[in-house]
Parts: C-alpha cells; structure tokens; sequence
C-alpha cells in the first residue's frame, strides 16, 4: 500500500502547522461535531464581515487527517462567500466518494486537492469530511444557509 | 421459465436421502428453505477472504468486511426497491417485528419521564387500540399482546372468512380513531391467503396510525416493492428465501426509522457516549446494536442474486403451477380439506389441508417415512387453527427446487396413510 | 502447549495477503477472531445435511436439525460448567446483555397494569440504584442507561484507579441498599484488566441485586466456570471465540431466568396462544423469539471444541507469555505509553497503548500498510478512554493463531510510523 | 424408515377404542396439558376411591400416540395407589428417554411397553408424555403429590 498517496506532503504540513486554528471571538455559527467510529472531535466557527467574506475559526482533537482538512479548509475558504463555500465542499464531498477516481479541480480545491488519495481509504473518508460538514452545520446555525440546502 | 432440475442441481441437500435409502422430498419451504451452494460458498468466501470487525476498523480486512457487509445491505435493499439506509439487519423476522413494536412501548415509557423527546405517534395509552388480523404467525400476534400488556392499549383484529380470506367488511370500524398501529401479514404462511395489504395500509394512514406489514411469505415468492404496498415497516426472514439462520430484514420510511427510539443498544449504534447518557447514530446503525450479523447479510446477498437470476416472476408463476396441481390433486382425494383458499386467485404456495379421522402429526409421519418432509402443527398460527376448528393441519409448502413429481409423491403418501390407518 | 504454526494453518485467512503481497499479521482478535477449517465445515456440512426448522417439524430433517441444535447448546453449555436450559442462545453478546435490561424495563412496564405476575426483583422505581464500572464495553453500558431512562432509576458506575484497575475501596457505598442491579465486565477489552467479578457479585448479591457479567472477553481467552464467577446473568458472543457471526449466549440461574418476563415474542417461545393473550415457555425457549441462530449454533459448537482441543489453559499460558512480550517490547519503545496495567497480573491481551505526538488513526495506518491488523479508536468504551485523558488508543490482541513474530511486527510498525511522521 | 416400530398394533388398537375415555363426576384433581409445538390437547381427572385406588378420566383431542397414550395410562393405572402410578410413569419416562435402547419392564409398565418404539421419534416422545404428565399434575393438584415429587 502507498502511504504517501494518502499521507501527501501537503497533508503532512497543514497537521504540524495548522493554519488558522483558533476559536472565533463572536461567532455567528459554531458546531460541534464528533466521528463516532473513533472519537475525533472538531469545532467549527464561522462569521461573515462586512463584505460578506466568511470567518472561520475551529478547535479539535484528531487525526492527521481531520485536522490537516480542517486546516487547509480554513486556508482556503476564509474570505470566501458562503456560496463559494457551498460550491468547494460540494466538490470535496464528491472527491471523497470519488474512490480514488475522481479528477479535482484544482482552481475550485487549492490545497485540498492533496485528499484525492484519501478518497481509496474508506474509513479515512470520514476523517476529512469532519470539519467540512461541521462548517456546513456552522453555517446553518448561523442562519447563513438553510437546513434544506445540505450538500 | 428457469429449468427446476437445474435449480434442484444446486442444492446439496437435495441430493441427499432420509431413512436409510429414502430419495428426499422437501416440502417444508413455508418453514426454512434449502440453501444453493452459491449462498454457502459465498459465506465461506466472506470467512476465509475478508472477516473482520465491520465500521471499526480501519485496517485492509476491517474494510474489506465493511465494504462486503454494506454492499449486501444495498443489493438487498434493491431486490424489494428500498434505499439501503432505510434497511436493518435484525437475526430474524421475528426480532423485526418486535423492533416495530418495541418503538411502541419504549417511546411510551420514556414519555413518562421525558414526554418533550418522543415522537408522540409511538405512545400509547389506554384507550388506544393496536389491530392485528385472525391469521397472523404468532410472531405477528404476541408482540403486540405484549405491547398492550405493557401499555394499556387494547388488541384487536380483523377476523376470516369461510374460505380462509380477511373479512374487510367492517374494517373502517376496526382501525379507527382510536388506532395507533396495524399489523398484518402479507401471505399467511397457514392459509396461503395473499392479503389486500395496499388497503389496509391505506385505513392505517386514513387514522393516522403506523402500518406494518410481515413479508416473511411474500419477499420469497414473489415480486415485492416496498413502495408499493404502503407500509411503513415491513419485516422478513432470510432464511426463508435461500438465505442463512440467523439473519432478518427490517425495511422501513426515512420519517419513521429515524423517528423510533432505539430498542437493543451498544456498540456501533451510538453518537456520543458519557457515563451519564448517550446520543444515538441515525438508521440504520441506530437498530443494529453489536456485532452485526455479517457473514449473514454477505450470504442473504448472495440468495438474492440467486433469486433475481431466475426472475421474481417466474418464481411466482413457478409456484402457482404448482399450487394448482397440488389443490386439484388435494381435492380429487377422498376425505381432505384444504384449509384456506382453495383457487390460486390471490394465493401462495403454502397448502393446509386436513384428512378425515387422521391426525396431521400422523399423516406428516407416514409421509416422512416414505421421505415426504411437510410440517404439522398450528404453524406457529394457533388462533386460526381455532377459527377453522382444527387442532393443526398438514402443510406442503413447495418452492423453487420443487417439481409436479413432488406433489405426487405427497399425495401418495397422504392416501398410505389413509391405508395404513384404515380410514379408508 | 499447542503448535501455534499448526494452529496458524487451520486458519484459511491467515495465509492471505493484504495490500498487495504484504503478509496478513492478524493482532485485531479482541474485536472479532478468525475462523479455522473446523468451524466453516461443521457449519456447511449442517446446512448440507440436517437443514430444517428445528423444534417445529416431525420429519427427519426437522429430528436432524433440532438434534444438531441441541447439541451444541448441551456442548457450549458444557464448556462453561453450565446447564444446557440455562443456555440461550442470542445473536451476539449486546443481545444478551439487552435481554437482561429488558427484563427489569419489561416488568417494570407490566407491573404498572398487573402488579402480581412479576418478580418484584425486576420492579424497578425512582430511587433505586443500577450499578456498572467506568470501563464497560458501550453495550454494558448503553443498555442500563436506556432502563435508567425508562424506569426513573439511576445509574451509578465503579470508577478506576491511574493503572486501570477497578477502584473498590468505597464499594459497599456504590452497591448499596438502593442497588437493584450490577452488571461488571469480566475482562476489559480495552485495558485488558481482568476483574474481582465474584467480589462485586457477592456485594451485589448481599444487598439483594440481581448480577450479571459480560464475559466477551473472558470466555474466548481462559476458563472460565460459571458456578465459581457467581453471576445470576453472563454474556458473551460467539464470532470473538473462533465462531460465526450472528451468535452470542445468556447464560442464567434457573432461578432468574425463570422469573424474568420474554422480551422478544412470537413463534417458538410460546406455550399457549389465543388472540386476546398467551403464555410462555420455560427457559431457554422463553427467550428465543423465532427461527433461531441454528447452523451458527452447531458452528460454534465446533469452535468449542477446537478451543477445548487446545486446552483453555493452555491458551491462556499462551495468551500471557504473548502479553508479557509485548508489554515489554512496548515499555522499551521511546514515546510509547501503555494504558491499562502494565503488568500480566489479572491482565488479558487486550493491550493499548498511545503514542506521543502521534494519532491512533496514523500509527494504525502505518501498521495496516506494513500488513499488521490492528484496532484504533474508542473501543467502544469511550467513557474509558475519557478516563485516561485519551481521545482513542491503538489495540492489539493476540489470540491462539500469533506468535512473537507477530508482536514483532506491530513493534517494528509503531517504530516505522514515528520515523513516518518524523516524531522521532 | 419402520413405521411399524412406531404404530405398534397394540397402540393402533388403543387409539381406536380408547378405554375408559370420558370426565369423572367428582374429581379431585384435574388437569388440562398442551402440547404447544402441536397444539394437542389433553385433560387428566384423578380421585380416590375408598381404598385408596386411583379413579382416572381423561378427554382431549390429538395423535395417536397422545391418544393411546392416554388409553394406557388409564387401562393400567385405575386401581392403582398413588405410589404404584408414581413408579410407572418413572419408568415410562425412563424408556421414553432411553431413544430406542430401553428394555422395558413388561411387569410394570403392560401394554405401555409397546411405546418402546416412540423412543426413536423425539418428535413424538412428547406426545406419549402429554397424558402422564397431565396426571402427574392431577395427583399434585389432588394433594395426593407435593409438588417436589415431580418423577
Ligand atoms: C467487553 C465486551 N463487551 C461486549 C461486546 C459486544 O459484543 P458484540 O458486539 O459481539 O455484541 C464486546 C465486543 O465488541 C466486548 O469486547
Ligand atoms: C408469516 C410469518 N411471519 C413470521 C415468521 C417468523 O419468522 P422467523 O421465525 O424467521 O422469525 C414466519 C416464519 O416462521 C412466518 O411464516
């Protein structure tokens, strides 16, 4: 088996140094999500400013996997709209269920195109959603999406 | 139509003889049938290939079983049209149908300490009624006795006519505003009645009230769409329809799985676990607490595909033959009564019959010495022996591996013990 | 003591490879255990040759099956020094555990309509107490939660002292006069510590609580008797002990078992049924509701036989000699830690560990990708590993089939993953 | 399969002509037995009579072998005392149990020797044990057992 197709070095660098952990001072959103097959745990906060640009904000105990998504996940979507947000984790979910066949844009991925290769490792596939459908769920408790809207 | 001797080939057992020389004539599928030798090597394949702890794991062979175990869960799920998040593995049809009915009295007593977190449907009260039909297998009948006992509720039933069919012609009256769920069988497996199910589940909903159906008889024998029939739990057996012991299905509607409290709890079925209380996984993992039963459902797949190779409908028409000459054949014999539908108009191949001045427990012997398997007894369906004045009847339950030479060979053996007995 | 290479070749799985050519090193046993030649024979050749309802037919199938059944009941009963009555077979050891739950919630429900037919034993009320341990398998837990929630009850739990042992210095203030129930893993599958269950059981059994012992752990890897153990109820599964899936056992007093009302109903547990009520069979039967767990009964019969062909004993001296090596191998890795006791006095195999800056899930992976199967996670026992301070711990539990080798290799993995994530 | 080794003519003959079927006027115990696999029915009535002999009635509806049974039971136990009928059915249980390998007693047990055969049928044994069974309940709820004397 190939490690490194799911351990790239992207992944590997965003979990020693996490961009961007840290909670959110006033949040709008903030869920609390758990991976009930192992006991990982994330929160995930989220504000907009005043151009509309989303705030992210987490905390969590985990994989290198789950923490390194919920890293490069706030790399990547801060400053976006909530729509944005919407479009990328839609891609990423499909990636993720892709079985390792799937092709990532990178234009819409950025660093999370480096989770292609989780994607052959089914019972890591829940790891990297963590943070991504705690967002979702940040989101639609801070009344930026509605519950129907789920990806 | 698929070749009967082709399928017989399958069947190891088939081959084999009882008694010290007697050629086996199995006619006892309406209990459990056989098993084809693709549904046992694809269990074995399972145990020497893949075995592992499923949804724990995260080594190549706990994935692997995980894989196996929910791909089944999917083919099966397709074979009755069902979404394989809406289907539990349960160990039986028996266990399926005490899930339903457990929603019943768990919810009800929770709500006496917590009324605001249980969906109101499942509480019931004195008062309110839970309704059955007079031909239900105990495993259909006693749970829901319980479950009055438990909570008060008051049991009733749609009685039978002459001719082994539903009396529907109170049925406004007998689920009415005061029921809260309804439960019947699809095809008795005593009479071989096939039931309007479609509108008694129709009445269920009219009243607001859950409706269940027992598919144990109908998923092996004929074509069924979940959908269709309009239930909102819907429970059988696997072992009925080439599968192995020890695993059951139990189908239900996104709205009501995910709106039933849990029954058996444990592992693999919570969210989140403190010392002081726990959250639950939604359906299905929320109704399947422990080790799931995998090798099972891995096995149950493979009957499926088994199944669906020779047509549902062909299946069907496969035991509809059959049942015809077996009814012509019965009824051409001195001294035997069927009990139950005697046309194959909305009828199973599951064949009750009695014969005069003989008691079932000896003709089901004199057959089985001439290598006739059939069952005697109340088929776990006492009540309607009671309704049609019997203790218990012979049943001949045939199936896909049977043939026309089967039935002959057991009315045969029903006019030797005629013979032997001197009844005739 | 036994041929562990000999052992190794009755199992067909253990000669796979995994990822590609990597040799399958099998360290995952606590969670499920591998099946030898034995058992997937005994288990065709009854669905071959004796396959049929059992306890309902009069044919010679039906005479082949029951027998078979029976006997391995009379068999499995045997290996623990019990009763072939006291015997129910369930389809895994959280079933079991649930069916004792369900006797307390069943009559405490019951006896709100009808005080005189249950066992005031089983009566339950705000104020009374149900005791469990801070190390218990999520299914020894979860389900006396769910009796808390139904009855008003409350749930109390023995904590555990730094080195993973029970902490029993305030025991008679835990199980007190209050205390209506204690149920206690035997052996943790987390920690591997083996528990004083005849001390707890006795406490319990001097304020007048019923006592039941998960034995999930226990009774694959030691002898284990259930008259010396003390318990009133015992569980365990049968795919953790070279069985199929879909098995487990209760075991119970005559006394308990004959007082607890049925949980799951219907066909085969009944006595006498009319429409408007029914009576129940004695135990076992009252308590196996439906078509049974047959053919994985008489296959875990033949995995009892197996293990007793080893010699119980001889597994355990094996198990520890096993232990013994891995707990040292691990104290001798930098930046490794061991949770649970660190010695092999009252200590199974089950070992976990964690290791500095390093995530269960990744030091897992590594192994898995180096073909060493091993657990990572809660186990569920979640509430354990909360204790700890741990989100999850890696496991790896040894059985019959591994050797130091094997220990060797899950070493070398650990190794090779702090070199892989540069933590070392 | 020996049909005959099951339907011995002396229990064929029972069953047509069953002896000494019917209710007593004035039991003093009685006792209504199901076969629940089955669903055979039996009630087993017993008095004494002055000398302490055992007056037995008995009514129900099954098998033959239940219902030869029963005519047995009656033809060999009326008269008996308590004791004698209590070392009978021991002994019935006994063969009922021995799976074809008894050697019946033909001096304690009479015609009840022709169930030897029933042994080999554990499908029918309960059925040659309905009305014993009943009687033994009969005597117990007469008084005439205590309930621990259960053979
Ligand atoms: C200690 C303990 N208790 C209970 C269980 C539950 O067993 P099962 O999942 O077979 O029901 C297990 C295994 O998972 C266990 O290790
Ligand atoms: C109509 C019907 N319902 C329920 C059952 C119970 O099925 P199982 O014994 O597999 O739980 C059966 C079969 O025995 C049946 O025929």
């Amino acid at each position: 088996m190939e490690l490194d197709s799911l351990y790239q070095e992207i992944i590997l660098d965003h979990y020693k140094h996490p961009r961007g952990k840290g909670l959110l001072e006033l949040p709008q959103g903030s869920a609390h999500h758990v991976n009930p097959t192992c006991g990982d745990e994330i929160t995930v906060q989220v504000s907009t400013n005043a151009e509309g640009g989303l705030e992210i904000g987490y905390e969590g105990q985990g994989c290198s996997i789950s923490q390194a998504s919920a890293s490069v996940l706030t790399e990547l979507l801060t400053g976006s709209s909530v729509d944005q947000s919407q479009t990328v984790r839609e891609a990423f979910i499909e990636l993720m269920h892709a079985q390792g066949q799937g092709e990532p844009d990178e234009d819409v991925l950025g660093d999370a195109v480096a989770f292609a290769g989780v994607a052959k490792f089914p019972a890591r596939v829940k790891c990297a959603l963590l943070a991504w459908m705690a967002l979702q769920d940040a989101e639609i408790k801070a009344g930026m999406l509605s519950k129907g809207d789920g990806s | 139509m698929f070749d009967v001797q082709a399928v017989k080939a399958d069947f190891p057992i088939l081959a084999t003889t009882v008694h010290g020389g007697q050629k086996l004539v199995y006619l006892d599928s309406g209990a459990t049938s056989q098993k084809p030798r693709q549904v046992l090597d694809a269990e074995r394949d399972y145990y020497e290939q893949s075995n592992a702890a499923v949804h724990r794991g995260a080594h190549a062979l706990a994935e692997a079983a995980t894989s196996a175990f929910e791909h089944a869960r999917a083919r099966i799920a397709q074979f009755v049209g069902a979404q394989a998040p809406d289907l539990i593995f349960t160990k039986n049809a028996t266990e399926g149908l005490n899930l339903s009915a457990y929603a019943f009295s768990n919810a009800t007593a929770i709500a006496q300490w917590d009324e605001a977190i249980v969906d109101p449907r499942f509480v019931l009260k004195p008062g309110d009624s839970v309704v059955v039909t007079e031909m239900e297998h105990h495993s259909n009948l006693v749970p829901w006795q319980e479950l009055c006992r438990k909570t008060g509720a008051t049991l009733r039933w749609i009685p039978l006519t002459e001719d082994g069919r539903l009396d529907l012609s109170h049925l406004s009256s007998i689920i009415d505003e005061t029921t809260r769920v309804v439960s019947v069988v699809h095809q008795s497996n005593i009479l071989g009645t096939i039931n309007p199910v479609r509108e008694i589940m129709d009445q269920a909903h009219a009243v607001g009230a859950i409706g269940v159906v027992d598919a144990c008889q109908s998923i092996p024998h004929m074509p069924v769409n979940v959908d269709a029939l309009g239930a909102d739990l819907l429970a059988w057996s696997g072992h009925k329809m080439l599968g192995p012991t020890g695993i059951g299905c139990l189908w239900g509607t996104p709205d009501v799985l995910s709106s039933m409290p849990p029954v058996l709890s444990g592992g693999s079925m919570i969210e989140l676990v403190q010392m002081e209380s726990s959250t639950y996984a939604p359906p299905p993992q929320r109704f399947e607490a422990g080790t799931p039963v995998v090798a099972q459902a891995v096995a149950l797949s493979a009957a499926v595909d088994y199944l669906q190779a020779l047509g549902m409908r062909e299946v069907q028409s496969h035991e509809q033959a059959l049942t015809e000459y077996a009814l012509k054949g019965l009824n051409d014999l001195d001294g035997v009564r069927v009990i139950g539908p005697d046309t194959i108009v909305d009828r199973g191949s599951a064949i009750s019959f009695v014969v005069d001045s003989l008691h079932p427990h000896d003709v089901g012997q004199v057959l089985d010495s001439r290598g006739v398997a059939v069952r005697v007894g109340h088929h776990c369906a006492w009540p309607t022996c009671r309704r049609f004045g019997v203790p218990s009847t012979t049943r001949m339950s045939p199936y896909i591996y049977n043939d026309e030479s089967d039935i002959d060979a057991a009315l045969e053996g029903i006019v030797a013990a005629q013979k032997y007995f001197g009844v005739k």
